[in-house]
Formats: C-alpha cells, structure tokens, sequence
C-alpha cells in the first residue's frame, strides 16, 4: 500500500512546488529584460510533477531532465544562485556559464542535466540504473521526458533495456499535450502514453499530473517497486504548461485556445494543493505566505548573486573539454 | 503588379527567400510536400516556413512527431516511390539522431541497388550558432555530410542563393542538404520573383580582389565580406569566394583565384579540427603548389563545444576581426 | 471475414515457398562452395510468411526487406538468374554487382530492398505508404522485420508515424526467437512483440508463422483494412530459421539446442502445407514432384547463367552514386 | 610459466590482442563491464570477445539487445555514476544510429556542465572493408569523431597497440572510441603479457627512412609498410608513420619527418573527400610549408560506397600499389 506521506513531506512537497513557481517567474522576468541568452523553456503549471516524484529520491538517486529542466533541478535539491548565475552565463553558475538553461546539472545532488536534445535523457537514466544494479547500490535513476519525446527512438531503446534488466529505472512522462507547438493528437495515435509500457514488458500508470498527492502515490510505488530489485516502471502524468513552449507568453498563442489554459489553470497544481494542506490542517495560510516570502527573498538574494557575478573569463573556453591530469 | 516596381529589383530577407523557394516548388511540382517537426502549424524555428500550411494545405505542409529517423525514412521511402519530399531536420544538431538513415539508407541506395532507384528528396536544416543556444543547437557538421558519397550539400548565404539553391535541390533527382545558417535569417538581399536555379556545385566570388583570397561559406561570408572591407583599408585587395556548394566542391574557381593572389584562408564556423577546410586546403595545395606564396591558412571554431555564455561565444565563433588577424598574419603585415 | 484463397491462389503460395526454399539450399551450397562472397543469411524455415503475406500484394505495392532479404524478393517475384549473378558478384546481377546479397533488390515488383541495417527498413516502408496515400494510389507498404529489430528506435518512430498518419502500411515481424545468437528472451522482456502494437495505436495480431494459411489469413486482413484506408497493423508470425544466423550450419550451434530445432523442424512449414494440399485435394503429390522439378531446373539454369557472367568492369565502380542527366 | 618460455617473445593475433586486453581491464577495473550486442554468448564479431563470458560472467559481460543509441547511453551513464564502461557498437557503419548519443551526450557532457563529471567510457567498433559485405559494414567513419570535441579516437594498427590501446582507453577519463581494423584480425605481432599502455596521442615511426614519408593508419599501415618495401627496390628510403591516434593527433612527429623527408602522403582507407587526411594536410602544409619539396599527396577510398563485388572491392581499397604509384608520382619517377 502506499505510503502516506508525513506532515514534513507535505511542507517539503509544498515548499518545492513554491521554489519552482517562483523561480520560474523570476526567470521569465529576467529573460523578458534582457538578462537571460538563449532559450528559456518554464515548467510553470507542471510542479506537481517534479516535487511528488522527488519527494522519493535522496541526493544518492539520479535523475535525467530535458530541456524544461529547472524544475527537476529544484526538486533535486538545486540551489538558487548557482542557476540563476548560470542562466545569465555566469561563471559562478553550475556550469561555469557553458551550458546555460539547457544544461543545468548538479552531480552531488544526483541531477544529471536538463537536457537540450528531446529523448537525450532515457538512455542515460538507463545506464545510471544500470550502474546502480552494477554496483549493488539501492539507488533509483528517474527520467523525466515529454510526450513529445516518448516518439524518439532514444526512448524505446532505453525502456526496452531497462525492462529487459530489470533496472531500478523509472519512467516519467510528462504529457503536457504538446510537443512545442503541435498538439499529442498530432504527434501520437494513442491519448496515453502510459500504453506503451506493456509493450516493454513494464507497468504502465496514468496519473493525474496536476494532483500532487496522486503524483507522490505513484511514484512511491514506482520507486519502491525499483529499489527492491522489482524493475522499472512508467509513469504518465498528464499536466499542462502555463506558458508558451519557450519563452513567457501564456494568453493568445496561436496552436492552443485560451480557454484550454483557463480550464486548466483552475486546476493549479499549487493552489490544489494549498487548499488541501489547509483542509487537512498541515498548513495553515499565514504559513503559506511565509513559504512565498522566504522563497522570494532567497531568489531576491540569488538573482543579486548572480548580477554581481562576472562573466567567464575568455581564457577558460578550452577547459573541460577533456578530463586532464591535475587540472 | 506595374513594370515600374519590377525594375526596382526587389529585396527580400534570408528567411522570406527560404519560404517563397519552399512555396515556388510546392507551386510547381505536385508530388512534393514538406515535412518535419512544427513546420506548418507553427512555420518552423524563426518562421522560415510560415504561411506555407495556409497556402498549401496540410496534405502538403506536415508536422511531424519528434522522430528524425522517422523523418528522414519518410524522405527516402517516399523519394524512392514517386514523391518529391522536403523534409526538415529543425537544427543540425539533432542529424545525430538520423544518421543512420541519411548515411546507410538515403546517400547509398541508388548506388547499392546499382541505380535502380532515384530519391529525389531535400533536407533542410538550420545551422550554426550566435544565439546563445549552447552546445546542443549551435552546431555546424557539414563536414560528416560531405565525406558521404551519394548526397549533395549546398549551404546558401544569401537570400538569392537560399530561394535558388532550394528550388536546385528540389529539382535536383539527388538527396540534397539545404542548410541553412540560423544567424543569416534578418540578412536581407535581392531576390527575382518566380523560379530559379543556383547550380549546385559551382561556387560564387562574392567579391573580387588580387592580393589574397578568401572562401568562406554560410554565415561566414559576410565576416569574410567585412574583413574584406578592413583589409582594403589596409591596402590588401582580397578576393572572396563563397562555395555555396559543400558537396559537390568547386575546386576549380578557387584554385583559378589562387593563381592570381597566391595566398588563401579558408573560413567555416564548424570546429577548425576535421572540418571542411582541411579537404579545401588539402586540394589546393595538391593543385596549385607552385603558385602558393605562403600556406594556406584555416579559421575555424576552436577544439570544443560550443558555450553557452556570449562572452564565450563571442571568442568562440570566428569573426571579420579574427580573419583579418589571420590575413595579416599570412602576409606579415 | 477472411477471404478463401482460391486453388490457384494455394498453388502460387506452395511455389513460392519452395521457390524459396529450393533457392536458399542452392545458394548456401554455393556459399560453402566459395563461389557467394561476403554474408548469406539463409531464410529457410520461414517461408511461409513471406509467401502468405506476399500472396496479398501486387507488384505495385512495396516492401522493404532484412538481412535476410532472399524470401521476401523471391515472394514478391524476384527472378533467379538476376538474385544468383547479385549474390556471386557478377555485372547482370540486380545490382550490376554492387549490393549482393544483403541488397537484393527489384523496384518493378516493389521491392525496395533487402537492408543491411537491422531496423533499416520500417522507417523507409512508412515513408513509401504515405506516399502512396500522397499519391492516392491503392498501394499497400510492407516491413518485414526481426523480433531483433523490433528493438531499434527506427522501428518505434515508423510504427508511431504510421499510426498518426493512418497509413497503409503492415509492420511485418518474423519472430523466429533469436536476434543472431541472442535468444528473444534476452533481448527484451516481452514474448509478443505484436504487444508494442497498442502503443502506437493500431492492432496487433500474433500468428503461427509455420502456417502459411494462418499467415496468409492474418495477412490479407491486415492488407485488406490498410488497403481501405484502415491504418497500419503489426503482424508478428512465431517462425523459426533452420540454418545459423549467417552461413549454413544447421545443428550443433553453441547457443541453441539441436532439440530446438528438431521440435521446429517437426513443423517445417513446406511440409505442413504440403500435407494441406493433399488433404484438401488442391494438389497431388506428383503434382508437387512437378514443382519441386521445375524449380530446380529453374535454378540450374540461373546458376549457370550467373556463373557464365561477367564481373563488373572496374571503370563502372563510380557509376550510380549520384543521378545523372542522361546517365 | 618458466623463465626461458618469457624470454622467447610471445606472439599473439590481433584479435588475441584484443580479448587480452579487455581481458585485463576487467581483471584490473572492479567497475569495468563489456555490454554490446552479441559480445557475450557468442563472443562478437570474428570471436574478439571470445571466451570473455565465461571468465568474467555474465554480471560484466553483457548481450544486449539491438540498440545502439541504448548501448551508447549505458555507456555514457553508467560512466557518468561511477562504472567504467567498454561498449562494442558491432560494425562502425552503425554508428550512425547513437551518432547524436556520441555527438551531443557523451562528447559534450563533460563542457556543458562546466567539468562536474567524467565519463571513463571506452567504446570498440569494427572498421573497413576487404571482406565483401558492402556497403552498410565496411565504412571507415574516423572523420565523423574526430571532428567531436570531447571524444578521443585511436585506431591501432598492430597487435601490441591493439592490447595497449585499450588498457590505455579504459584508463581514461574520457570517452575513448577504439576503431578496430576488421581485415586485421589474423594479423600476428608481439604482444607483452599483463597489463601494459600505449600512449593516446603518440604515433609510432613504424619504419625509419630519409626519403619520404607516408603516414598511415588502421589496415593501411600495412600496406604502407609493404609499399616501402617495393620502394626500397627503387632506390627510395621511405619513413612510415602510424598516427595511432587519430584525436589527439601527434602532429609532431609527422612534422620532424617531414622536415628530414621533404615529401610526404597521407593514406587511409576512408573515402578521400572529407577524411582525415585533409586535417593532416592541412597541419603539415601550415607548420612545415617551407621544407615541402612537392605538394603532400592524398590516398584515400573513391567517392562512392563501398562496392559489393570483390572485383570492384579490389581496386577500391586503397593498397601497396596504388600507395606505390602515388609515391612514384609525387618524386616523377
Ligand atoms: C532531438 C531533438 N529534436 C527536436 C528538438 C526541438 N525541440 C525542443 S523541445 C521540443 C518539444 C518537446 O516536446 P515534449 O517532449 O512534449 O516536451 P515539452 O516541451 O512539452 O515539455 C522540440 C521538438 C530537440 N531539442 N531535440
Ligand atoms: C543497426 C545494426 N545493428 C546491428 C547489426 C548486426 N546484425 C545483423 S543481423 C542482426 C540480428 C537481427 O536479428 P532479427 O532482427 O531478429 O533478424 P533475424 O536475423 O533473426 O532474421 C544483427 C544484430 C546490423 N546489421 N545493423
Ligand atoms: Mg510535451
Ligand atoms: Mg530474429
């Protein structure tokens, strides 16, 4: 059966998806005045996701993300001013400033990078479990993908072998409903994703996406199932994003009706999840508004941070491209 | 429209002379259609094929699921059976994942089937970096498509020579690649109404000149270009040759220029280290050894991914300053 | 419902399938004679899905083809002299010389090729069936392929295309329980692989592969329906190959069981038909003699004539790598 | 073993090399295991793994199924959490079905993420043709890697490098690709017991001479090595250089000899256009422009797939001959 979860995890879950949403929209803001490069993909709407499921991992387990990543980052355990410093291409951020949105990544926090190639993340998540079973540790390595990705053949591939060696693999479909701006019913026959586990020979769980207590319920199972030598499983949450596919429009795209949005912004995953924290009196709202303050003046704190923080140095470009002795 | 507004010859961006070469075959050949990821609800990256679906229709203008082999065997299988396809390969980089099928399947076909079949299919594809998209969408791999016997490559720089070479591809009864150059969208150019071809496989001298010569493709013609202009201030009159065509190369108008100016530099965006230069420099000395003053010299991206932050993408990327570093080097200046 | 095959129908099936069969016995005793270079991948034991399927389709309709191509050619009409000058590497071979065995390929009956590429060919068989239905022909496109290739992402990403697009097109797996030397069971976790067929949104259908009029029945469903503007369907025939992976030996494999083998042989699918035929009264056993008679006289004769060619001239090396004007 | 047996050098095959070198990888690494397809039950291709399962097992060597975008992805993370992968992707022409999992993950994880992790992964592969299997699996595709950033290349020509290599390649910290020779697998050579290294980065002079000097690699060595000896009988002393490996490229020595020989051809079995001869032209030209006596000549595949029919196989591989012819050539004799 599953686990309920204690008052603390219910804060924890509660305090991620808050770090996310706020993070988000910081990091929208900041692109919309110049201060990001590149492509900034938000995960606004979809916080359910990444908090229940995290709520399952420790540092030790691994995750692979995509190219939406910041919210995986988060829930993992990463920290504020290393992102922002590397969204602005600092060289103070997770990355010295070369990867940028798209490659955020903290390995001491078991994140093994958002990813900028749709379907890069299942063959790696694939051979960290490998490594895991390998190595007879008990950890769990967790891919996040989109509905769009479950179309590459990466994903095949890898949850074909995954079930084959009975991996402590878990496979999480975020179906958000949109591969950038083609809609699901345009990329894939099939409405859920979900139905493409038995052909792995693995369980395959539709969930609701925006009901993070239905996420934290099936992911424990998935994850427990995976550490006891039970094999992987496949996830679908099925979720929505608030925003544009990259960038921060929301109202009056093209591909999409207002009205699709609306009807699923009325299923906010936080505020769903804020009124059940206060009907189950785990929190109360004046501790809500404390969590969104504390949030908001760490990334006050971060976004500073990362202002203040130089640029690389022209003289790094060549490191790390190669492992080097001593360096 | 009046006779007085079609002598003013018009002007067109990169991007508009990518649709209206993409629409002008559409126009004239009835079993081509495009293909790829977010072409035609939502035109591609930067818009290069907006517009298409509403003129064409979703019979002709088709989105794809994220599946680049996918993609790329829907090319061959319907070239190979009476269908002339574009399809759309959204970044170079994402070519990893489809090299299977353009390097086993689409460039070696005819010649395995000893020419019993034509597969009359173009890939677009857009390349190259300058937008702070990092390693993953930044890449230019010409180099591993030309070393496949069996395709074409062209890599316009112009807006005429994008509409041009795009209609040449598609008319062409060969796997062409059209790639494209994401920093040249906004590039603006003359381009004639109507249809019309650039050969493939004959290179332009955007530039005349008798002092040094220069061959820069994609969006390194226009560093090059402008480095010209610097070094004319400098005395040194350079000739610039844009290849436009990778695969096939034409080696004979760059050779015919190094007669005259005896020194060259070859300039691509791609890393300098397997890059196509190596191949261009390799030929020309083989073919005008005695009529070369100095090496030949190579400029292209240092040995490493391309980063993310500007400051280092900006040293990364060769520029009209770094050419003109390298001209003067060449010539001790 | 089904449609009955008629009697000529059954007899052109039983040709097929000892055309076949007589061929690959040749050409592996040639192979062991020295005279075939390179690989031979011996269809035999499987014949009667290449001949069931084949017997639904026209010249017009296309397939794509394995490794292990000879079968498929040879159903969808292929002509001896032409396979036996392909495969010993002779100038009047189907490729001037140039594919040999693995490349075996006819466009005037529709066959696109074998593929030396395991997975090679879904993806180009969904590409000719949406250009059949581009073209509104009535044209059908068929993959062949192994429960081996059934791994590949290539195979996932046509499946999916196939599906979304409703195209006519049959995904054609011959399971004959091993990719080379690696049993199915350690490839992927399924015994079905007509399992992966819901994933992708069309139906799935497992059959006696050593029946050819279970295969043929199966078949010219799935023919029919595609035909009609139905989609794709995923027909998986259980078959088995006789010989090894590559080459001709038939017992004594390290990672099979002669047993195995006997227990398929007991099914051998000629066989079984024959004995069919007789029972049904369709043919007589002098009637089959006939056919066995003429096939192998047939096969003299274009073994002769390839023996009798010429080897490519060297000057035709650079002939047909591009299309040329005029060429 | 006794000491007199040890003084006799041993003599091993190639493919004895190679099972002897992981061999010892696995008896030296805790964390190493061999995963591809059929590398296991049947030992690989030509048996190069053979006999590796029953002395490791099968926790650590390991069948997997036909997937190579999977296999590169085990690869690349279970190096990335603390194993030290060997992948076999079976024939180098499939490599163009993981080329984005080698391309964009395993080249550029290590950049993208500013050097928080290392990627000790080693992957085999079969190269070349010679054994009549046409098109798809006789590929030479060195060039692709090469232009890779991130990624080192070796290619070992002989038995002893063979072994050194990849004791040298699971060492490591970086991804590493052996490129082995298929037509070499017979080839006997002396071969060191126990674990020993050879240096990623250092060709070898597989032959001293003042003359001229041929660089070559992989099968091509030994063709090289054979046309000297024709030369010799002509008078010309020539020096034979094995790059070994290809990323990094030991530049230097080729230039010490050319500096000694004045003349120089690069030989390899890929397709010519686009190979990686272009790049050590190139290099050459640049760094010894001034102690070439005759342009540097080039020897590679024709520009076309690899032909089936050995009569057309034949005269498609680069050999001694046409080494020989091109040599005669560049010195008028
Ligand atoms: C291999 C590859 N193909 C295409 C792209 C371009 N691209 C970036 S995000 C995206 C859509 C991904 O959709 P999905 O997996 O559903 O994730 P979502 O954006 O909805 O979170 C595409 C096509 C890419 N980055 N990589
Ligand atoms: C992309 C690719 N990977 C690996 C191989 C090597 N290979 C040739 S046949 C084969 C097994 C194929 O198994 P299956 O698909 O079941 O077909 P079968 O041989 O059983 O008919 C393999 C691994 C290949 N040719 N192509
Ligand atoms: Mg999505
Ligand atoms: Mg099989």
């Amino acid at each position: 059966m599953a686990k309920q979860p204690s008052k603390k995890a219910l804060q924890e879950i509660h305090l991620n998806m808050v770090r996310i949403r706020r993070f988000e929209e910081t990091a929208g803001r900041m692109a919309e005045n110049g201060k990001i490069p590149g492509a900034l993909h938000l995960y606004v709407g979809e916080e359910a996701v990444a908090s229940g499921v995290m709520q399952h991992l420790t540092a030790k387990d691994q995750i692979t993300s995509t190219h939406r990543g910041h919210g995986h980052l988060i829930a993992k355990g990463g920290v504020f001013k290393l992102m922002f410093a590397e969204l602005f291409g600092k060289s103070t951020g997770y990355c010295g400033g070369k990867g940028g949105s798209m490659h955020v990544c903290d390995m001491n926090v078991g994140m093994l990078g958002a990813n900028g190639i749709v379907g890069g993340g299942p063959p790696i998540a694939m051979g960290a479990a490998f490594s895991n079973k390998f190595r007879k540790t008990k950890d769990v390595a967790v891919c996040f993908f989109g509905d769009g990705a479950s179309n590459e053949g990466s994903f095949h591939e890898a949850a074909n072998m995954a079930a084959l060696y009975k991996l402590p693999c878990l496979f999480v479909c975020e179906n958000n409903g949109y591969g950038e701006y083609t809609k699901q019913a345009n990329h894939q026959a099939i409405v859920d994703v979900a139905d493409r586990a038995a052909g792995y020979g693995m369980p395959g769980v539709i969930v609701d996406g925006m009901d993070v207590m239905a996420v934290y319920e099936a992911a424990g199972e998935a994850v427990d199932q995976a550490r006891k030598g039970g094999g992987p499983t496949l996830l679908e949450f099925k979720t929505y994003r608030f925003y544009d596919h990259v960038g921060v429009r929301g109202m009056g795209l093209t591909y999409r009706a207002d009205e699709e949005l609306e009807i699923w912004k009325a299923r906010d995953p936080i505020d769903l999840f804020e009124k059940n924290l206060i009907d189950l009196k785990v929190m109360t709202q004046r501790k809500i508004d404390n969590v969104y303050a504390a949030v908001d003046a760490e990334l006050e704190e971060a976004v500073e941070f990362a202002e203040q923080s130089p640029y690389p140095d022209p003289a790094e470009l060549l490191d790390n491209v190669y492992w080097e002795e001593g360096a | 429209m009046s006779e007085a507004e079609q002598l003013e010859p018009r002007k067109l961006t990169y991007l508009a002379a990518i649709t209206e070469g993409v629409s002008e075959v559409l126009k004239e050949q009835d079993n081509a259609f495009l293909a790829g990821e977010d072409v035609a609800g939502a035109g591609s990256v930067f818009g290069i094929f907006g517009g298409l679906l509403d003129e064409f229709g979703p019979k002709r203008v088709i989105d794809t699921p994220i599946s680049e082999k996918g993609i790329i065997g829907l090319g061959v299988g319907a070239s190979a059976t009476g269908c002339r396809p574009i399809v759309d390969i959204m970044f170079m980089d994402f070519m990893g994942e489809c090299m299977d099928e353009i390097t086993n399947q689409m460039a070696k076909m005819r010649f395995m089937f000893g020419g019993a079949v034509n597969l009359p299919v173009t890939v677009t594809t857009m390349s190259g970096g300058g937008r702070n998209l990092a390693a993953q969408h930044s890449q230019c791999l010409e180099a591993w498509l030309a070393h496949l016997p069996g395709i074409k490559v062209v890599m316009p720089a112009t807006p005429y020579d994008a509409k041009g070479l795009i209609i040449a591809a598609t008319r062409d009864n060969n796997p062409v690649f059209v790639v494209l150059s994401k920093m040249l969208v906004a590039e603006e150019g003359e381009v004639p109404e109507g249809a019309y071809e650039v050969e493939i496989g004959k290179a332009a001298i955007a530039k005349e000149g008798g002092d040094f010569t220069i061959v820069a493709h994609g969006r390194m013609l226009h560093e090059a270009l402008s480095a010209a202009t610097q070094l004319k201030a400098l005395g040194v009159d350079v000739e610039v040759i844009d290849p436009r065509s990778i695969q096939p190369f034409d080696t004979q108008t760059v050779i015919d220029s190094i007669k005259k100016t005896h020194r060259a530099l070859v300039v691509h965006e791609a890393v300098q280290f397997g890059g196509i230069g190596g191949e261009i420099v390799a030929q020309i000395q083989e073919l005008a050894f005695d009529y070369l003053d100095a090496p030949i010299g190579r400029l292209g991206a240092p040995f490493s991914p391309v980063p993310f932050s500007p400051v280092l993408e900006n040293v990364y990327i060769p520029n009209a300053d770094r050419i003109v570093e390298k001209v003067k080097e060449t010539l001790g200046l």
